[in-house]
């Protein structure tokens, strides 16, 4: 299966910009289903990226982060060609890792 | 409009009360599952993404309470185009900074996202968020160990507490 | 709720409309006439939103308003339909059981081709839908045909509408009396008003593009399909014309018809049609 | 939204009185009667093309009722499932030319 997480990073200079995107259907616990049965909570909570061994982002989330989750956020100290480390895991133990070079 | 019939009527959002809401919150949480982390300070905030009020939630998730502050800039849409989608981006100038977080006050849940930011990450963020009705979107940061905050009004017409 | 209420107030309102005596300007000797139609079409928008430039239609309801038009650029930046998309690439290369693909079934392998399509096909007498082509494709394949109106299809046709962006829609219509009366039957499909509310298609994307029914930005008839499938957060997923139809319908309280149904199949190559000229802009995000 | 105004049509008055009709007491026979005449409207405008979802909704609450035992909203439900029904095949018909007056052309 393809991976459910989508990532762009690109350098510029010393800054690096990270836009991630990743598949997931963040339910929040408080809708229902076609039968009027709530559909249990599901949603990530907690991605995170690493670049060089070390944390450079962490996102802790709840149920009210929207479906299919976006974040963008920039680090310094990367340069074109690296590689950064990307993974999240849910509230049922799920989980999926991905690396992107940065461009 | 959600008049839609049969198999796409999916989108009956229904806000439950609280007592409903937190019966779901604890028959979904998984124990004992949560990945192991390094250090103590690094655990997933589970109990303030538990309160459901804003000041409970801040109360769990930093102990303190927040100054407003004309160093962060927080940019929301004035009219949500679907509650279930809101671009939601903060900026700051404030040095040291730890933690960004994001709380939607109405919603059953306020808090929404903590994001950690350790040396050498800019604190500049981007998401999007669920919101259930008209309200503030709060965003905290912590810098150097003090709590500021910016808030926003965003009207919610097409409510977003759904997937 | 709210909505409920707001409803249950229209609806009086709406029965009370649906039986006002319709006022019947009657029109002389009506000769169909394609290309003058397609060119009143546009001609009204372009005069109705003298600032938009054509190829701006094709982003609907984020044309009309600009705190819509930066939440979308923003989701732009790393669109809802993204996984579609790549899904849609992966199963247009995936051969089918017989080793064949679609890329068989279409012309120029499949590329580039959405802004040909709906298409009258003179032999059938029918017209013929991107989604109707690719189903027919599969079946010849030995392969169980999709939904009509999200999942795979919506993928699938997500990434061929991607070739084709930019490409402006070149919908013809052949010198054959069916194709005539289906660009008619269209037509009439489309400014008939259905449902409880009694609205037509054109009562809200024709009177009112731009302005806030309830919660939502209308978007103008003009380009409304350039952008299809489309990423409808309300849906929290992907949709096809067909689905769009099947809501429009259920909104004005109007049963719904099959999907590619023969009046929705027509309703799309009049829309299309009118919209001759104007770029792709599939896969598009909507609220 | 319209820009089509006009006098109420007779239909309309017969619709609105009927949900202001207070409770009577209706026998088994009299929805049974009510709700044929509903079902053949219905089914008339639906041939046309032209059902309403609420046509559909109203005639399964009359249904409802009535396997319930309570002929008096049963009965009532039917003749309102009627008036709707009755009410989209007169649209239906007087769209047949109407449609042309919101043509842009």
């Amino acid at each position: 299966m393809a991976s459910t997480i989508r990532v762009r990073a690109t350098s510029n200079g010393d800054i690096t910009e990270v836009q991630a995107l990743i598949q997931h259907p963040m339910d929040s616990g408080f809708i229902k289903d076609a039968k009027g049965e709530l559909i249990p909570a599901h949603f990530i909570q907690e991605l995170k990226f690493e670049y060089n061994g070390k944390d450079v982002f962490v996102a802790d989330w709840g149920p009210a982060v929207s479906k299919d989750p976006y974040v963008k956020f920039s680090f310094k100290g990367a340069k074109k060609g690296d590689e950064i480390k990307i993974s999240w895991v849910d509230n049922k133990g799920a989980s999926d890792t991905t690396t992107a070079k940065i461009s | 409009m959600n008049a839609t019939t049969g198999p796409l009527a999916t989108r009956r959002l229904i806000l439950q009360g609280a007592v409903t809401v937190a019966l779901i919150g604890l028959g979904n949480l998984p124990f004992g599952i949560a990945p192991a982390r390094a250090a103590a300070n690094d655990k997933y905030p589970e109990d303030a993404f538990k309160q459901k009020s804003q000041a409970d939630a801040i109360k769990a998730l930093y102990g303190k309470t927040a100054e407003p502050s004309d160093k962060i800039k927080l940019d929301a849409p004035e009219i949500a185009e679907n509650g279930a989608v809101v671009p939601i981006s903060v900026t700051t100038t404030l040095e040291k900074v730890t933690s960004i977080s994001f709380l939607v006050a109405e919603n059953p849940n306020a808090l929404a996202a903590s994001y950690r930011i350790p040396d050498g990450t800019i604190p500049t963020i981007a998401n999007r968020l669920k919101m259930a009705k008209t309200t503030n979107v709060l965003v905290l940061v912590e810098a150097d160990g003090k709590l500021f905050s910016a808030a926003k009004e965003v009207k919610v017409t097409v409510g977003g507490c759904g997937g | 709720m709210k909505p409920r209420l707001a409803i249950l107030l229209g609806s009086v309102a709406a029965v009370l409309t649906a039986l006002v005596a319709a006022s019947p300007r009657v029109v002389a000797a009506d000769k169909v006439d394609p290309a003058a139609d397609a060119k009143a079409f546009q001609n009204f928008f372009f005069q109705k939103f003298p600032k938009l430039k054509p190829e701006e239609f094709v982003n609907g309801p984020y044309s009309m308003d600009e705190g819509l038009k930066r939440q979308w650029q923003e989701k732009e930046e790393f669109p809802p339909y993204e996984f579609a998309l790549d899904a849609g690439k992966e199963m247009f290369a995936t051969p089918f059981k017989n080793g064949k693909t679609y890329a068989d079934c279409f012309a120029n392998g499949g590329i580039g081709i959405r802004q040909n399509y709906p298409y009258f096909d003179t032999r059938e007498g029918k017209v013929i839908t991107l989604e109707l082509a690719v189903n027919r494709c599969r079946e010849a394949n030995g392969e169980a045909p999709y939904s009509y109106v999200k999942d795979e299809m919506a993928s699938l046709t997500a990434y061929m509408a991607f070739t084709s962006r930019g490409k402006p829609f070149d919908i013809k219509i052949p010198d054959d009396p069916r194709a005539l009366e289906a660009f008619e039957n269209g037509k009439r499909y489309f400014y008939t008003r259905r449902g409880q509310m009694n609205f037509s298609c054109a009562s809200c994307h024709v009177q009112s593009p731009g302005e806030r029914i309830r919660a939502e930005i209308l978007a103008p008839a003009l380009g409304i399909l350039n952008a299809m499938p489309i990423y409808r957060s309300e849906w929290s997923g992907m949709g096809t014309t067909s689905r769009r139809f099947v809501t429009c319908n259920s909104q004005t309280r109007a049963v719904p018809l099959e999907p590619q149904s023969d009046e929705y199949r027509d309703v799309e190559y009049f829309l299309s049609y009118v919209s001759n000229g104007l770029p792709i802009s599939g896969p598009g995000a909507r609220p | 939204m319209s820009k089509t105004t006009g006098k109420p049509f007779q239909l309309a008055l017969v619709l609105l009185s009927i949900a202001a009709t207070p409770a009577f007491a209706a026998t088994e026979a009299d929805y049974k009667a009510a709700y044929a005449a509903a079902e053949a409207a219905s089914k008339e405008a639906v041939a046309l093309r032209h059902q309403w979802t609420t046509t559909v909704s109203t005639l399964s609450a009359a249904k409802k009722a009535a396997d319930s035992g309570d002929f008096d909203r049963a009965t009532a439900a039917a003749k309102e499932a009627e008036a709707l029904a009755k009410a989209s095949i007169y649209q239906a018909t007087s769209e047949k030319e109407a449609w042309k007056a919101m043509e842009i052309r």
